[in-house]
């Protein structure tokens, strides 16, 4: 059923308890994104240290569920990887959404790749492709120090 | 008219056998006479109008006329004030700039809460030339609170444009008062009718406001047109809006002298298809009776709120009427984005977001509601539908 | 594809059967795909685009946006450059009042004497700020002369706005040629091509000029739609025209911020049925292949400019030439409605008036003029019926 | 056959010799007409004596035959008459054209009459009735001493 399938317990989990939530410490990097359509605001936070490793992220917003549990994943995964991974996980996580394609682990962990793949429903509701892909259009726009607000509906 | 079989009329519901739909303040449906009218010119009558003297034009340009005539018996209003747009938001923002080329600093205009945004933005941009504006509040009910609107009033208050219908709330704004306290004070009125007309009695003659703004499509009529109510004052007085073709009278390279009348606010080819369709969708509206489109959309109003405030976790945006044609609420622990989703599992369109109205969502605290709108094909049934939906949406977010 | 049974795909010469259509440049017949698709949008698909999350809506917002994904392949566009208006009037108004908030007193624009009222009007308006208004004059024959562009500019020069095809002698302006004398002076350049598109090549890339306009109503789509092709540049710096509904990102009752891209210029439910219905039209153009439509309308213009001419008492505005899909002409001694009414006895509908260029009819010494125009429908024996017309025309108004 | 009954001899001739072409001396009302659809401009001069009574009348303008000679022939319908008897004719000129009423003779002699009804076919050409009735319009605008040039694209 494809409803259970996109409101799984684990993103259900993320949208009621987003980890990683609020401001992190010292950040040096920082991005806003919005979905006007559906009114999600999101402002990711990320700390890149002198190896360009993502030492810390955290992100503020509010949205519907996917717009929060895939924020919160987000953040989760993306935690300690290298710059160049995570530039790698943003364009996996719109292969896996936009085009369906399926997502070998790519130096995931176990966890980390169940987190990953649970979003991947959301590509079968096209409406809320946007909710999912926020998180990580604005994760990019901070890697890039982009200053203008992202604006999902016009991207995707 | 026998409500229950009009239904039948509109050709969405054979082809989407399961549809529940519930956005009618978004656009409604069109009943099959519009869509035949719209083939029928298109096949048989089609010419540019106002701008051919053979008779394929005169006649195009005959039917086109007609609708405004239609239109003027259905609202009452008076010959030569019925001015074609693309949609409301056009004719509002028509009514800022033009009106806003009296405007100069320190200038006030009074608006509500309620606003849609395109009674709203228009207005804003008014601010570069340092107008201030001004918003009768709203109240935790959702009200717009009139008896607020003469302590608002100074010298320097220009306008007011008010909403007539919540697009969120379904409530009505005493647009009566507003006009009779404007009046006294010499102070031009708006009102933005785009969610009243085919739900509530309008009529010019009585209102007597100064302009009324309204959309084709969200009373059963194609897209792309919206009609201003403009008072023959204003077309006088009013600079043009926009230029070009058919809104002049004398042209050269030094100088231009514009067209008298409603022409002069009608610059280019309008859509003149949509316009003779137009009028079968007001025919379709008069024919039912307004009378009868009031008490079919209170009673699924009553029956909506009385079954859907009987659930847990359920806030109203503001107090709905059981008056009114559209209602806002939501499941609490679950985005409106996410019910949403649910409920069009089981083919129920149901608007969630800030509705265009953001200033009302923010006053209320709520980013985002679900949106239930009525029109005249809705039924009971459609509303047992969504309870439950409602039901299955809490399952799956273990709500109790 | 065989353009002598294209007309069979045009319901209208149907219900029509002696119909000779010599109006084109004035609007458009529709083919059957064209009717068809609106008719099908909203018997089973329809819903207000951009609005909702429901699927009938989202399908709705894919079908509304893959019509401007076929625009820009056809004109060779950029992705998210093309602006859905009214018409192209209000395109080209959005240019002129947009533009014209960077404008101060003394500066300068350059049209030409060519202008279509739309393109002239709306940057008449900026003359209340005391900006002056030049124009490239034309020739006798009707030609824009660009080669006296270059001595019109002046350090104040801030834009040229130019038509690509005259409406009323299907000349075209050298547009290349402004575009690099504009572009080496760094001003930015409008064209009008609402008579252009699917008439001749239009290719935005190689063009590269910062904005375009064109009506759907022209190249056999619906009404109420224009086109505004406008460089990203211009969506980025641009305030917005209209404000409303759709083209905003967060609204409070201080300040407003706008969506970005071309949201941003969209106010408002637009022609959403129409647009969608756009779509069949360019591919309709497309399928025929503009050498084709060239070809067709070319060999059309030559035949009838060469039957026409043999009569005596006949006077062109300009000198058409047999490149263009239309041109005009009077019978000396017969006002150009007189005649219109004698050819509307026969079923051929020509239009007679200025065409909303009275510039180009004073510069001519005419104040108004029969036009004939020509689309993929139109066959020599039309052309052949008019001149059976003309001949009664000239016999009933008692010419030799 | 309709077209000849519309392009009569006598149309066509006061179309191409328009009588009372021009400014008429010392004029005391005047107003001006447009039909912008089809270019039409026309402007009647005329002086009204002490009692009442169109003395002299003429008009200036440009037009299409319908326009041109209407206004030829209201000037030389309208001459002599007082003011109350021009706006009787133009009332039963609008009656004749819109409504399609037959017009008796009004106290106008037999050759006033059949040049006045000459124009009665115009009715059959819905867009030409805009081209008959500007000059009638104008008049009214002159006695009424309107300044506002007269649109008859508006007004009918
Ligand atoms: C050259 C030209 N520009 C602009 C326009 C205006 O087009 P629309 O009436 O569709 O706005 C026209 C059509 O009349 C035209 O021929
Ligand atoms: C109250 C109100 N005003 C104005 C509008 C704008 O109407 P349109 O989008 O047709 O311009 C709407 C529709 O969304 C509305 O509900």
């Amino acid at each position: 059923m494809d409803l259970t399938e996109l409101y799984q317990d684990l993103i259900l989990d993320h949208g009621k308890k987003p980890r990683n939530f609020g401001k992190c410490n010292k950040f040096n990097h920082d991005a806003e994104g919005h979905n006007p359509l559906c009114g999600d605001n999101i402002h990711v936070y990320l700390i890149l240290d002198s190896e360009k490793k993502v030492k810390d992220i955290s992100f503020e917003g509010s949205g519907c569920a996917i717009s929060v549990a895939s924020s919160s994943i987000m953040t989760e995964i993306v935690k300690g990887k290298s710059e160049k991974q995570a530039r790698e996980l943003l364009n996996l996580f719109f292969k896996m959404i936009k085009e369906g394609q399926e997502i070998k682990k790519v130096g995931l962990s176990e966890d980390e790749h169940i987190k990953f793949s649970s979003l991947a429903g959301v590509g079968r509701f096209p409406m809320r492709v946007k909710c999912a892909t926020l998180s990580w259009h604005t994760l990019r726009a901070a890697l890039d120090n982009e200053k203008k607000p992202i604006n999902s509906e016009i991207i995707d | 008219m026998n409500l229950k079989d009009i239904k039948n009329q509109f050709p969405i519901f054979k082809s989407n056998k399961n549809l529940i739909y519930f956005d009618t303040a978004n656009s409604a449906q069109k009943p099959k006479q519009v869509i035949d009218a719209l083939e029928n010119f298109y096949k048989n009558h089609y010419a540019n109008i106002g701008r051919a003297v053979y008779g394929l034009a005169a006649r195009a340009t005959a039917d086109f006329e007609s609708t405004r005539e239609t239109i003027k018996e259905f609202v009452n209003g008076t010959e030569g004030e019925i001015v074609f747009t693309k949609n409301s938001t056009e004719s509002l923002n028509l009514v800022a700039h033009c009106f806003g080329k009296f405007l100069k600093e320190g200038d006030e205009i009074i608006l509500t809460e309620a606003e849609h945004h395109s009674n709203y933005v228009p207005w804003h941009f008014l601010r570069k030339k340092k107008v201030n504006i001004k918003f009768i509040p709203i109240n935790e009910d959702g009200e717009v609170e009139v008896n607020k609107l003469t302590s608002l009033i100074t010298n320097k208050t220009k306008f007011i444009s008010v909403i007539h219908i919540s697009n969120v709330t379904g409530l009505t704004t005493d647009i009566k008062k507003v006009i009779s306290i404007a009046k006294a004070k010499k102070i031009p009125v708006c009102i933005d009718g785009t969610q009243a007309v085919a739900h509530t009695y309008v009529d010019f003659k009585e209102l007597d406001c100064d302009f009324y703004a309204f959309s084709s499509h969200k009373i059963y009529g194609p897209t792309g047109i919206g009609i201003l109510y403009m008072k023959n004052k204003w077309i006088e007085q009013f600079e043009p809006f926009l230029g070009g073709g058919g809104m002049i009278q004398n042209v050269d390279t030094k100088n231009i002298t514009y067209a008298s009348g409603v022409s002069k606010f009608e610059a280019g080819s309008l859509a003149s298809a949509e316009v003779v369709a137009l009028k079968q969708a007001v025919k379709f509206v008069k024919d039912i009776k307004i009378k009868n489109i009031i008490s079919h959309e209170q009673s699924l109003a009553s029956y909506a709120l009385d079954k859907i405030s009987k659930f847990n976790d359920i806030e109203f945006v503001g107090s709905p009427s059981n008056k009114g044609s559209v209602f806002s609420f939501n499941i609490k622990g679950v985005h409106a984005h996410d019910a949403s989703t649910v409920f069009d599992e089981d083919d129920i369109a149901v608007r969630a977001g800030h509705h265009c109205c953001q200033i009302l969502h923010k006053k209320m605290k709520i980013g985002s509601s679900l949106r239930m709108s009525f029109g005249v094909y809705n039924n009971k049934q459609d509303i047992d539908a969504i309870c439950e939906s409602i039901k299955k949406c809490k399952k799956i977010f273990k709500l109790k």
